[in-house]
Parts: structure tokens; sequence; C-alpha cells
């Protein structure tokens, strides 16, 4: 008899908790709010674990674990049923997902005391929440694609949660429209799953398609869908060319670009490539397009990241470039690597976040780089956790970026999908990233603080504050996770045992136990040197420029000029796009849709047909005599007209 | 043969009366020969089985509705109706329609089907209580109870309606009495 | 052995006496009588048709007719008798505010 | 099944002779309430015309129809004329229905001993009284007189009222015996319960001898008796809605009201006191009359307690009576026949 782990339970708690507070939360105490609010995602995090418990005492034979609850759509053949699906992946997601979305949202209790709205504000994080593990969870493409909306869905209500703040309500709607864009190939790719496989259930579906050949000869079927499958993939974790709208995404709460933007849904594309590994890997064509994709966004991400001066625009960047290498990783068929950095990331992303938003919260709202600085003194449980962080993004031994991004760099060069320019590319982006990292963090907690003379916040320096204990300790949480968060992860090279690829080689199949030579190995220490050194290098470069000549960073950007204009301004990418797009789109719509089809054809036929009736019941109100019996007159004939009808038709 | 010769003493009764309706100028006298109407045509439904049918008629319609009419007839004391020139409308468009209504069922019934068909009378007493009342309280209930309600808010409109603006009691009870008499 | 379309045309008949009754008199009451009429003719027109089929249905609905009507017959005469009391008058012709 | 032929006239005959013998009880029943109601108050009553005033009836009779017949100026004359007519011939058609005996065997003619055998008979008369209500409305308002026109009101609206309780209270009755057939009922009655108590409808179930009361409150005001005669109230309206009448047109009404009185009482014995059933003994022919005998004696017995009441209790108010009605009769039917359709059920 299987054991019933209760799955459902994971996702529903936070929605019972986002309905709670989503109805009552405005009659409800500040006290009851942050109790509701917490205790479910809290509850839905220990179901996880006690789920995670009794998955890996699950029989072989019962993993991946499907449960279907109800029948959802029955059309002719196809059909969708609400059901859940658990396997190594999607565990790792849900452990993940509900760890650090559980600890944000206790950060979230101290960095929203002050805001307004505040059981709005949980009541959107809870239903993130349950469309995100909605999304983990799904057994079929369309249970996922629910999710995948969802998030986007709770994503633009708290991009706009400041939605008084003009910028804000747009940045929501541009991330909205922008991932729309990418969710129309997703679509697309569903309907091309349903009209060749009949089905969307990946219990049906990946058998099925792992009958069918490698598509090496030439693009078809299968290179479609990949292609149409990243696109969605592209638009939700802001992959080339549509990331636009991440870094305005920042207008949001600083928890929620914690959560949503870089710890968990812009991951959910990796997440859905990865759990499509079966497509992609047999179609070559397509992983070479996600390959290059995630390489091109890394590297490009990066450069725009080293012009920024929004502590938050550094750290948005800096999502988009890892999230590239990701891809690159999925791209080179090393999806587990691609998982693993997606995990560690979500650690020192999202404590980066935290911490930033810790920095935020001490100057009273200041995101301005140029304008800290010195904050070591001053806010030092902030600085450690920081520190953490960045040493471990920035891929720096034995921190738990290194593993991860070390992993992907050496799949990027050996596997029989890689090349050496992915490495080199990566290679590059790792020192950039090093760099903007380190430049960010010496610039704000370095030096002396330049807020006074700056002139803004006139009592700044007097206010500079640590952040209460209920954000700190999920600040030093995280800073744990993201030092030892990699070490499940020790690649063979160092002596170590890959736990992390052995459990999660059941779904991608054992590529990580390739027999590999002690060759193999002295090549990977070599490189994984190399990218140390990388890292260090940026380090040191960034020490140089903002440590000890504080003067060269100008004179470099007037040297650069123009380079550097372009690149802070990022690549006016933005302004090209409306030029493209929304400039054309608005016009037309302006001119034929409301002035010529709206204004012109529609109201003019309302407003016309409205005044003909006018004057034909002006004509016709002259039977209203009054007197009853022409009213029956009227009705006789009305019934003798019937009559006569039927009867006529009855004749025929 | 006998059911035949009922048939048209009481037709001819009724359509005797109903002109009589018509022709006549005083209410009272209209009222009256309603009731003749309804008498026989309560004669016409036991001639069709349906006696319980029959019963009814007489009771609520002759015995209940009538006696309302009689009633008002008698509070207000209606006298003879007085010549208003009418509406040209019900002049000139209704009669046509009437006639044409008549022609039209008439040609339908007998030219349509030439022959019609003799029914047997198998289904005698086809309308006896206890059938009825099968059907009635299980097929129908739920249109049966609907109509009782009907029936009490009827109640409650017609004393309203009835009693002089601020009292409520007054001429209550002669409109109730019809009224509850289907409960 | 009478054939139900006798039936079907005395109802029609009666029917039609119905309408014209409501389109030449003039007394209020009058006029209720002729509906009285009107709905007394579907009713022979029903049974004659249950009659015909051997199904009670139709006699049925004659039941449900004649509580509407009761029905009918309790608020119309109340309203007839609160228009006298406001109108002074039971000639139709002479209630006639209801018009532009 | 007899021919049509025999079938007619030996209806006509049972016509004629239930007319007669109607007329006659009439006609004694007016001496038997003089009769009473004198000693009742002390007095001899009817005593010059015959032994024990025995003639009184014919003597009144003819009194009536040599009466100058006179038809009072300014009313409305084809109702009024009508009317008087109207209720007689309904309260004489009501008496066709009631059977008075078992089927009898006269010359090789099987019949039942009533003008005719229907059976929904009791819906019938239900009916017939209903439409009793015309004579008296009628003829109150076509004799254009205030009191008439009062009395008459006053007796439709009581009477339309009372219609509903003495309906209701029968209905117990048909749920027990399940039929609206006047001789089904009495059949259903014959034999005896425990103790010799025989199972008349009455004895059956104390809800059943409610309903009996009911019935009688609601039969004496459906014939306008006393305690409920406001109808012709001498005190207020002088004589209700037959002031304006006389001789002939008089006696009609005289007749219809006593005419109804013994259907009331011959409908209260059928349906509550076993009809025709009692101690039958004896030669066939004493066998074949002892059933109309304990007939006609339970009528007499009813219409012997209405005189009694008569000559007792005094006159309700008018509100009174229509309260009493609506606020206590009513319900009580209603009640008595959700009580006896449960019992019936729980019976079942």
């Amino acid at each position: 008899m299987r054991p019933h782990l209760h799955l459902w339970l994971i996702p529903i708690l936070p929605l019972v908790g986002a309905a709670i507070n989503g109805l009552l939360g405005r009659r409800f105490s500040h006290r009851v709010v942050t109790l509701v609010g917490n205790v479910f995602v809290g509850a839905s995090c220990a179901w996880a674990w006690r789920v995670f418990a009794q998955f890996l005492s699950l029989p072989h034979e019962m993993v991946p674990y499907v449960h279907d609850y109800a029948t959802w759509i029955r059309a002719g053949s196809f059909a969708a049923s609400y059901g859940l699906y658990l396997d190594q992946l999607s565990m790792v997601m849900v452990l993940v997902v509900t760890s650090v979305g559980f600890l944000i949202h206790i950060y979230s209790i101290g960095y929203m005391a002050h805001e307004g709205g505040y059981y709005r504000f949980f009541s959107y994080l809870n239903l993130f929440m349950f469309f995100m593990l909605t999304l983990v969870l799904a057994n079929n493409y369309l249970v996922m694609f629910i999710g995948w909306e969802g998030v986007g869905l709770a994503s633009y209500l708290l991009i706009g949660f400041f939605f008084l703040r003009d910028s804000a309500a747009s940045a929501g709607k541009k991330a909205f429209i922008v991932t729309r864009i990418g969710d129309l190939g997703f679509l697309i790719a569903l309907f091309l799953l349903i009209k060749h496989f009949g089905s969307l259930d990946f219990s049906h579906l990946f058998p099925a398609i792992s009958k069918l050949g490698i598509e090496s000869a030439g693009p078809g079927l299968l290179t479609a869908i990949g292609l149409l499958l990243m696109t969605g993939a592209a638009g939700k974790s802001a992959q080339l060319p549509l990331y636009v709208w991440l870094p305005d995404a920042m207008e949001g709460p600083t928890p929620v670009s914690a959560l949503i933007h870089a710890a968990t849904m812009v991951t959910a594309g990796v997440y859905m490539v990865a759990r499509s590994h079966v497509i992609f890997s047999r179609a070559p064509a397509a992983m070479l397009v996600v390959a290059i994709i995630g390489c091109l966004t890394a590297l490009f991400a990066a450069t725009i990241g080293m012009a920024q001066t929004d502590i938050k625009k550094v750290l948005a960047y800096s999502t988009i470039s890892q999230l590239g290498y990701m891809f690159l990783a999925c791209g080179v068929a090393a999806y587990s690597a691609g998982i693993f950095h997606l995990m560690t990331h979500a650690f020192f992303k999202g404590l980066l976040f935290l911490a930033a938003g810790s920095v935020i919260h001490a100057l009273d709202g200041e995101q301005d780089m140029r304008r800290m600085g010195g904050l070591r003194k001053h806010i030092p449980g902030t600085f450690w956790t920081m520190t953490a962080a960045t040493f471990a993004i920035s891929g720096i031994f034995p921190f738990a970026g290194f593993f991860s991004k070390d992993e992907i760099l050496w799949n990027a060069f050996s596997s029989e999908h890689g090349s050496w320019i992915f490495w080199a590319v990566g290679l590059l982006t790792a020192f950039l990233t090093s760099f903007y990292m380190f430049r960010l963090w010496f610039l704000t907690f370095f030096g002396e603080f330049r807020g006074i003379e700056a002139g803004v916040s006139e009592h700044g320096y007097g206010h500079i504050h640590e952040s209460p204990k209920v954000m700190l300790i999920p600040l030093a949480i995280l800073a744990v996770l993201s030092v030892v968060g990699g070490w499940i992860g020790w690649p063979e090279s160092l002596g170590g045992v890959q736990h992390f690829d052995q459990f999660l080689a059941p779904v991608f199949g054992g590529h990580a136990e390739a027999a590999v030579t002690a060759a193999e190995h002295s090549k990977e220490l070599l490189l994984a040197g190399i990218s140390v050194l990388a890292a260090l290098l940026g380090l040191l470069l960034a020490w140089v420029l903002y440590q000890r000549r504080q003067d060269l960073p100008d004179k470099i950007a007037a040297a650069l000029g123009w380079l550097y204009n372009t690149v802070r301004d990022k690549y006016y990418v933005d302004e090209g796009y409306a030029a493209a797009f929304v400039q054309p789109l608005i016009k037309g719509s302006t001119y034929i849709l409301w002035r010529g089809v709206d204004a012109g054809a529609i109201d003019a036929t309302a407003n016309e047909s409205a005044e003909g009736a006018e004057h034909v019941s002006d004509a016709l109100r002259h039977m209203q005599s009054g007197n009853v019996r022409s009213y029956a007159g009227w009705v006789a004939a009305g019934a003798a007209v019937v009559i006569a009808y039927m009867v006529y038709m009855g004749v025929r | 043969m006998l059911e035949l010769v009922l048939f048209f003493v009481f037709g001819t009764i009724a359509v005797g009366a109903a002109i009589n309706l018509l022709a006549q100028r005083h209410p009272i006298n209209s009222a009256l020969s309603l009731i003749v109407v309804m008498a026989s045509l309560a004669a016409l439904f036991l001639l069709m089985g349906a006696e319980f049918l029959a019963a009814i008629q007489v009771i609520v319609y002759a015995g209940a509705i009538m006696v309302l009419f009689v009633f008002v007839i008698m509070l207000l004391n209606a006298g003879e109706e007085e010549r208003t020139p009418g509406s040209r409308v019900a002049m000139l468009l209704g009669f046509p329609a009437v006639v044409l209504l008549a022609g039209l069922v008439a040609w339908t019934l007998f030219a349509r089907n030439p022959h019609p068909v003799p029914v047997d009378l198998a289904g005698r007493f086809l309308g006896s209580p206890a059938a009825i009342a099968q059907l009635l309280f299980r097929d129908f209930l739920l249109p049966f109870e609907i109509t009782s309600i009907l029936i009490l808010i009827a109640i409650m409109g017609a004393v309203v309606l009835a009693s002089p603006v601020g009292t409520t009691t007054g001429s209550g009870s002669p409109e109730q009495a019809p009224a509850r008499r289907e409960e | 052995m009478v054939p139900i379309s006798y039936y079907l045309v005395l109802s029609a008949i009666l029917f039609a006496l119905g309408v014209v009754g409501f389109l030449i008199k003039r007394n209020l009451i009058t006029l209720f009588m002729s509906i009285e009429l009107m709905l007394n003719a579907v009713n022979l027109a029903f049974v004659a048709f249950a009659w015909q089929w051997k199904s009670l249905n139709g006699q049925v609905f004659v039941f449900f007719v004649m509580v509407v009507a009761a029905a009918e017959a309790a608020v119309g005469l109340a309203i007839i008798i609160a228009v006298f009391r406001t109108r002074e008058t039971l000639n139709i012709d002479r209630v006639n505010l209801l018009k532009l | 099944m007899l021919s049509i032929t025999t079938f007619v006239i030996v209806t006509v005959i049972k016509i004629v002779i239930a007319l007669v013998v109607l007329l006659t009880a009439v006609a004694y029943s007016t001496w038997l309430e003089r009769k009473v109601v004198g000693h009742i108050q002390n007095r001899w009553g009817p005593q010059r015309v015959g032994p024990f005033g025995l003639l009184q009836p014919l003597a009144d009779g003819a009194k009536f129809i040599f009466k100058e017949d006179l038809t009072p100026p300014y009313v409305y004359k084809p109702l009024y004329l009508a009317a008087p007519i109207l209720s007689l011939v309904l309260a004489l058609t009501s008496i066709s229905l009631v059977p008075i005996g078992n089927w009898v065997t006269v010359g090789g003619v099987h019949t039942p001993l009533e003008i005719t055998d229907v059976n929904i008979g009791l819906l019938i008369i239900l009916g017939i009284t209903s439409l009793s209500v015309y004579g008296v409305a009628l003829a109150g308002w076509s004799s254009n007189s205030k009191y008439s026109l009062l009395g008459s009101l006053r007796a439709s609206a009581q009477m339309v009222s009372y219609e509903i309780a003495l309906g209701l209270s029968l209905v117990g009755v048909l749920i027990m015996s399940g039929s609206l057939n006047l001789r089904e009922i009495v059949d259903a009655q014959g034999g005896h319960m425990a103790f010799w108590i025989p199972r008349w409808n009455i004895f059956r179930w104390p809800t059943q001898i409610v309903a009996f009361f009911v019935y009688l409150t609601a039969a004496f005001a459906e014939t306008n008796r006393v305690p409920f005669d406001l109808p012709e109230a001498e005190t207020e309206l002088v004589a209700g809605y037959h002031t304006e009448y006389s001789s002939m047109k008089f006696a009609m009404f005289f007749m219809a009201e006593y005419a109804n009185m013994i259907t009331v009482a011959s409908i209260a014995t059928l349906l509550f006191l076993g009809g025709w059933h009692g101690p039958v003994f004896g030669p066939g022919w004493l066998q074949a009359i002892l059933p109309v005998f304990w007939f006609v004696l339970k009528v007499f017995c009813f219409i012997f307690l209405y005189i009694w009441i008569r000559g007792t209790l005094p006159r309700f108010r008018y509100d009174q009576l229509m309260g009493f009605g609506w606020k206590v009769l009513f319900p009580i039917a209603v009640a008595n026949v959700l009580a006896t359709s449960l019992i019936v059920a729980l019976q079942k």
C-alpha cells in the first residue's frame, strides 16, 4: 500500500493564509495579520520537510510520486487533471521555495512593519507562495501554466504594491506585459504538445517523447517546442531579449525583490527547462540556443551591472546574469548543475537583497550607493551577512557560489554540448560579477559616509540604525546557508562526493556518474583555480578603484566616454523597445482603433440607432391612448396574426 | 347519442348565456348569465368525465368568484352602463381580428381534419377526485404549493387595496372567502 | 359520441365572445367578467384535450387556472373598488389617465 | 343496468315521492318548531286547528296561497321574482342526492333509495349549497331596501365564510372513508366496534367528535338559524333579506330554509351518525323498513336539536359571528383535518 504523503497541504496552506488575510485582514490587528501571514507558510514549510523525510524512504519504484486529485478538463481524448507530481527535482524546488520563502516572510515582518496595506502585502505574498508551489508540484503542463500565470499575477500585484507611486504601477504593468510575450510562446508549445502527443501529463508525455530519436539531422517538432518553451522561460526568467522588466521590478518592496525576483519566481524558467529536459536533450539546436542566450545574458547583464549606482538595480542585473548562468548550464545539458546553482543562488541572492533591504531600511529608504559608505561600523550584522553573500556570489572557495558556478563552468567546457567559448564567456562574466559585487560592497560599507554632504536625508547620519532581530535572524540563517549550502555539491575533483548530482541523477539520467579520469580531475581543478583567480582579480580591481584610488573611476568613465554612457544607460534597450514596439502600438491604437473604429464606427452606430429609436417611438407613442379597450384591440390583432402565422406554417 | 344531445343542449345554453352577457347593460344580469355559462360548462365537464372539475367549477367559480362579483356590484351599486364613445382601434382593429380568430380556428378544426375522431367513452370517469389528487399532490406538488402562496398574497393584496385608506380592517372577509376556499 | 372538435369549436366561440365583450363593454366589472369567460373557454379546451388524450394533466391545469382566476378576481375586484373610490366611476372610458 | 325508459320512469316516480315527502316534512317541521318553542317558552303553541294543531301547516299554506301577492315599487323586477324561486329550487335539488336507505327492489326494479346515486354526491351538494347564496343576495339587492340589502349582505358573507368551516369539517370523514359517494361513506360505518359501540364516524376517533361539533355550528350558520340568524334579526333589520316579500314568495324562502335544514340534518346523519345503520331485526318487510326508520329518526333528532337551540340561545353580534367563524371554527377545522390525516397515515 502506497504511503499517502498529503502533498496538497503544501500549496493549500499558503492559499488559506492568503484568503484569510485578503478577505478579513482589513479588520485584523497588526499582530493577527502577522500571525496568519507567517503561520501558514511556516506550516507548509514544515510539512514540506516532513514530506522530504518520507520521500527519502519512499521505495524506488514509487518515484516519481504522482497523485491525481480531480479531473479538471475532459475534452474528447484530451484530459487534464488537478494532480501533483513529486520527484527529486520538484522536491528540491519545494524545499528551496518554502524555506527561503518562509525566511523572507519572517524578514518582512520587520521590513514592512511601518508600511501601509500590511495585510495586503502578506496576503499577496502567501498567494505567491501558493502559485509558486503549484507551479513546482504540477503533474502536467496545464497546472504548471496556472502556477506560471499565478506567480506572474502575484509579482504584478507586489511590484505595484505602492500603487500610488506611478513608477511602481507602470513597472508592474511592464513586468506583466513583457512576461506575457514569453507566455504566448509557452502556450503555443503546449498546443503543439497536445496536438502531437494528445496529453500534457508528464507521466504520459515524457515516456512518449523518449521514444523519439534525437533530431540531430535538422530542426523538427521537438526543436520547435523547445524553442517556444525557451521563449516562455526567457520571459519569466528575464533572459535576452525579454529581461527589461526585471530591473524595473525593483520598484516593489525589497522582500518581494528577494523572494520573487531573485530566489524563486525568476528561476521558474530554469525549472521549466530542466523539467522538460527530455524534450531539450532531443533537440540539440534548441539546446544550443538556450546555451547561447544564457551565455550572452550573463555577460550582457554583468556589464550593465558594473555601471549601476542604485544598489537594488545592481543586484537585479546580477540576478539576470546569474540566471544566464543557469540557462547556460541547462544549455549544456548540465541540468543538475543549473538546479544546484539555482539553489545556491536562491540562498545568496535572497540574502543579498535582504541585506540590501536592511541597508535601505537603515538609511530610511536611501538606495543610491554614491550616498552610502562606511556603514560597516553602524550596521555590523548586515555587513557580515552581506559579506558572506558577496563572497558566495563571486564564487570564492569555499563559499556556496564557488561550487555551483564552478560546476557550471566545468560542464560548459567539458560536456559534449559545451565548448571553450562558453567557458571563456562564463569566466569573463565571473570576473565581472565579482568586480561589481565587490564594488557594491566597498561603496556601501567602506570609506566614510557620503550621505550628509550630498545633502540627502539631512538627519541621515544620526538615524542610521541596525535592523530589528526579526530581520537579522533570517539574514543570519541565509548567511550560514550561503557559506555551507554548496558543500552538498562538493566535486570529486576536490575529493568530495557529489551528493546533489546523485540525488538528482534519477531525473536527469546518470551523466553525473560519467567515469572521470584523473586527467579530467586535474583539468577540472585547473579550471576551478582559474575561475577563483578571476574572482579574486575582480576583488582586487574593485578594491583598487573604490578603496585606494577613489578618483580613478570618474577618470576612467570620462576616458571611456560614450562607451561608459552606453553601459550606464543599459545600452538604450528600453528606449529601443519603446521606439520599436510601444510607440507604434500607441499611435496605431490612438488613430486607427480609437478615433477610427471606436468613435467612428461603433459609437456612431450606437448613437444613430438610439436617435432612430427615439424618432420611431415618438411616432408610435400616440398608440398609448390610455383607452384600455383600444389596447385590447391591439392585443386581439396581435393574437390573430400569431394564430394566422401558426396555421399558415401548419398548412405548409 | 345521448351525449350529443346533452352537448348541444348545454352548448347552446352556454353560448346563449354568453351572448346575453354581452347584450345586457346591467352588470348584475351579465354576472348571472356568466354564472349560467359556468354551470353549463360544468355540465359539459361532466360529459367529459371530469366530475371533480365539474364540482369544483360550480363551487369555486359559480359559488365563490361570481359571488365576489355580485358583492362588488352590490357594494358599488353599479347601475346601467353609460354609452360613451369607445375607441376606434377597438372597433376597426379588434373585431376583424376576433372574426379572423374564430374563423381560423373553425377552419383548422374542420377543413384540416374533415373526419373528426369520435372519442369513445372508455375514459368515462377519468377525472375522479382520487386520480386528480394523485397527480396534484405527487407530480404537481410544487406548483400546487406555489399557487397556495399566490392565493395568500392575493388575499393580503385584496385586503390592503379594498380597505379604506388608513384602516386595514373593513371589507376584508368577503374578499377573503373565495380565496380561502381553495386551501 | 361527441367529436372533440365540437368542444374545441364551442370553446373557440366562447373565447371569441369573451374578446368581443372586452372590446364593446364599458363597465369595468363586465370587462372582468369577459376575462373570466375567456378563462372558462380555455378551461373547456383543456378538459376536452385531456379527454381526448386520456391524460389528466389537462384537468390539473384547469384546476390551476381556477385557482389563479380566484386570486385574480380577489385582487382585481379590490382594485376596481379602489378605482371607484377615487374616480367615482366604473366606466372604463373615463379611466384613461395612463397615457402620454 | 336499467333501460333508459324505465330509468326515466323510476326517476320521475322517485322525484314525485321525494317532493311530497320533503314538503310534508318541511311543513311539519314548522309545526314542530312552533310546538317545541312554545313549550320551551311555557306556551301551548298551535292548538286550535286539528288535534294538537296538527293541521296548522295546511292552514298556513292556504293562508300563504290566498294572501295578496304584492310587488313593492322600485324593485328590480326580474331578480326580485327569480330570487325566491332560485333558493327553493336549489334547496330541493340538494335533497335529491341524499340516500335515505339501501337499494331496494320494488316490482323487479332494483334501485337505490335516492333520486340519483352520484359518486361525488357530497361535492355536488356542497356546490349547490354554495350556490344558495345567490338566492339570498339577489333577493336583498333586488328588493331595493336598506334592510333587505344589509340583511342579504350579512347573510351572504356569513354563508360564504361558514361554508369553509363546513367543508373542512367534512374532510376528516372523507379521509377516513376515502370516498365522496354518500352511500359508500355510510356503508363504511356499518357494524360496531368494541363494547357494542357502533362504528359511526363520530365515535371512531375523538377528532371526529370535534369535527361533528364544528359541522353543527357551521350548519346552523349556513341555514341562518339561531344563534346565527342575523340576516333576519327582527330587532335591527325587521326581517332581513325577505323584508319586502310576501305571500307565496315569502313562503318559498320559508320552505327553502326548512328544506336546507333537512338537507343539512341528513348530511350530518349520513356522514357522522352512521346513516341508516341501526339494529335490524324481524320479518322481511320490517327489515326493509327499519333502515329508513333509523335514518328518519336521526334526522328528526337533529331537527329537534335545531329547534331546542333556537328556543334557548341568544343571538350573536355580527362581528362576534365573523370572528368566531374565521378565528375559531376555521382553525379548529383545519387542525382536525391535519390530525385525522395524521392518524390515518399512521394506521396505514
